[in-house]
Order: C-alpha cells, then structure tokens, then sequence
C-alpha cells in the first residue's frame, strides 16, 4: 500500500498526491508534506545528500509501517531525494491519506519527526564560495520532536 | 565482515568501506567502535568521539550493546541529517 | 501575503502550493491538506456545501491572521469550495509555507481545526436515493480538536 | 437591521432573510433569539433550541451577552459543518 522510493530525479507532488486518491471515495483527508533547499540566507550554492543505499529505503519503510500501525491510513508516499539539490528544489515529500484529518495530520507529522531522525541521510552544505562546506550537524530540536511520538 | 562508512565518517577514513576481521573478543557495536578506533590515524580521528558514532548492522539501526555476531554488514556513521 | 478563496469551482493544489514557493529559495517546509468528500459507504450522492457570503471569506482571514501571529509563517493559503460536490471532489485546501517543518505543520493542522469551528459552511447529504437527506451534524471532536490551541 | 438564516434554520423559517425591527428592550443576542422565537410557529421550530443557534452580527460571530446596538446585519445559523 506504501509507496517509498529514494531516488536523484526530482518528482512531481500532484501525481504522487492523486496516486493516493485515484479512483477512492473513502479518502477524506489528504496531508503532504515537501521539504525544500533553502538558500540560508543567501549563502548556499547546493546542498548534496549523501545516503546508505538499502538501508534507507529499509528504515523508511520501518517508520511507514509504525505509522500504519498508530494511525487508521488509507495509504501513504515517502520519496527522499539524494545527490546535489540547489536552493528551491524539493528535497523530501510525504504524503498521507485517511478518511478523517487527524491521523493524516499526525502521521505526516510523525513520518517527517521519524525520517529526519532514523532513515541514513546525511546533508553537506556547498556555499556560494565554491567550497565544499561542513556537513550539517544533528539537531537536539530533531531528537526532541521525535521523541513527542513516544509511549 | 563488511563495513560500510558514510559522511564524515567515511571522509576521515578516507574510504567508503572494507572487508575487516575483527576479533571474538569484540562482541558488542560499542567494542566494535572501539576496536576499530585502534586500526590506525585515520580511524582514531573517524571515532574520536564514540557515543556520537551511529552503527546499523545488516541495515538496521544497532544500539551500543548490541552483540554483533552473525552479521554480514556493519556501517558507522554520523547521526542523520536528512529529511 | 494570505490567499484565501470561496468559490465553487474546483481548485488545482499543484499551482495553489507552486505558488506558495515560486521564486523564493527561504521555504524549507510546504505542507498542503485537501479535504474531499466521501461517499460515506456508498450511501452519498453529493454534498452540498451553504456559506454566508462575505463574512465567510472574513471570518477565514481571520483565522489566517491568528495562524500568522502564532507561527513564523512564509505563505498562507485557503479555498474553501461551495456549492454540490460530488464523492472524491476536492472541498477545502489549506497550504503552509514556512523556513522549518514544526510551523508549518502546526499552522496548518490548526488551520483546519479552526475553520471546522468557525467558518460559516454547512454541510448537507444527498443520498443516492435521489432526496435531500439531512444536514451533517456539527461533532463534539471537532470543538475539542479546536480547543487544542487554547492558551 | 437586516436578518440572514443559514441552513436548517433557514428552511425552518422558510426564507433566507428579510428586515427586522426588534424593540428597544431586546439588547442581546440572547435575548434577539428569545424575540425571534415569538415571530410564529415557523420561527418558534427554527428557535425552539436556543443554546445551539450561532449569532453573527455585522458578518463577525457574536456571544449570547453580545449587545446588538448598532449592528446593521444579523445571522442565525447552526454550528458550523465545513472544512
């Protein structure tokens, strides 16, 4: 029921949303969620993920099927992109249906806290100056948000 | 086993993996890193800080006192950036 | 800054949340929710969807506004559809742009939950029995999920 | 002041608006649904539930206790079912 895929290629939200509801009528609620490149200010030239090729597809799929199992959904679409993005380009998107808002809320919620902190993507910074930057350090704020969804 | 490195990790190793052998006494992911933090320069620098060194065997998130035998594949890595 | 529509035809999500990132390299986080109508197990024909002319487009924008003043909002929008609206059709569409994923994903669930509540729209069934059944009664969950957003 | 029904209370009373001119005496909101009741036996069934009829006035929602001085447009509707 699941679609999850880990690809280079930029996607196209409205089919990945319309996927999920094509030819239903007991979908009520449709959530998506993209992350997108910012420019920090003016700062970054790219931003390139690095990912662990398996693994990352294996652990979204984890996170799904606990989202499955906290939530009554009628499907659910994980994508995350790898490889160099450019400031405005989408880097992440998930998306949720289920026939009332609150569980499609709380699990695209709960999808994005989980993914930033379990599925092996690491982002490094590519500024302006043409130089390879840092990579981007953990947040405590991620580890908090996850761990709302606790017990 | 295979180990697999990414991010900086792999950056200070210097590769994105290899075959190691480590031996019976290293049961543990913990004792793993510590092992491996023993294999040369390079790798005393990848895991200068062990409780911030991430370890999933066989693709699965591993915790530090998880016994590590019977897996095929080991990676270490920073803590996840994505999303 | 805020888009805010009434109308009866339908909308495109695609072009509405494009809108809310064209150009812009600051949005990090874009979450939309599309509310569709089902067809409660077959039994619905149609909804019909009544609103109060002009205070319905007042009384989102003030909605909007509060969402604006809790949040670090980058763009807002809501189309609330009105009129017959067949199973599966779209009704109500609500996008957030923002720098991070937490403002966006609790403007917009607050969104919902504060339009349910005030919004002046009123729902009626149609049964596929061809008569006009009865007016959808207003839920005890849908002013507790408001009250979520109390002090 | 000018009165609009929405919904069931609009099919109740039959129409979906018309002018109104409540006495001085009547000042609330509370007490313009009281007044209303009165009108006859259409407004009598679109009233007879006072607690749950929402009043606006002037396009903004409006309390039981609101006093309805000055406004030039009142509505009578149930909760609200949209979204």
């Amino acid at each position: 029921m699941a679609t999850i895929r880990v690809q280079t290629a930029d996607f196209d939200p409205q089919a990945e949303a319309e996927a999920l509801t094509a030819g239903r009528r007991d979908v009520g609620a449709l959530v998506t969620f993209t992350g997108l490149c910012r420019d920090e200010g003016g700062r970054l030239a790219a931003l390139e993920l690095e990912h662990y090729p398996g693994m990352a597809e294996a652990e979204i799929a984890r996170v799904v099927a606990e989202a499955e199992r906290r939530w009554p959904l009628l499907g659910v679409t994980v994508i995350h992109r790898s490889g160099r993005i450019a400031p405005g380009a989408r880097i992440v998107f998930v998306a949720t249906a289920a026939s009332h808002r609150a569980p499609a809320f709380a699990a695209a919620d709960f999808l994005m806290d989980y993914l930033k902190t379990r599925a092996p993507f690491w982002k490094k910074e590519h500024g302006l100056d043409g130089r390879a930057g840092d990579w981007v350090a953990a947040k405590d704020e991620d580890d908090r948000a996850a761990r709302r969804w606790d017990g | 086993m295979k180990a697999s490195y990414f991010a900086w990790v792999r950056e200070r190793i210097g590769k994105a993996g290899e075959e190691i052998a480590p031996p019976d006494s290293v049961r543990t992911c913990a004792e793993l890193i510590a092992w491996m933090a023993g294999r040369g320069e390079e790798y005393a620098y990848a895991f200068e800080n062990p409780q911030i060194i991430r370890v999933a065997l066989d693709r699965a998130h591993a915790r530090p006192d998880a016994p590590i035998a019977g897996a095929r594949e080991v990676a270490f890595f920073p803590p996840m950036t994505g999303g």
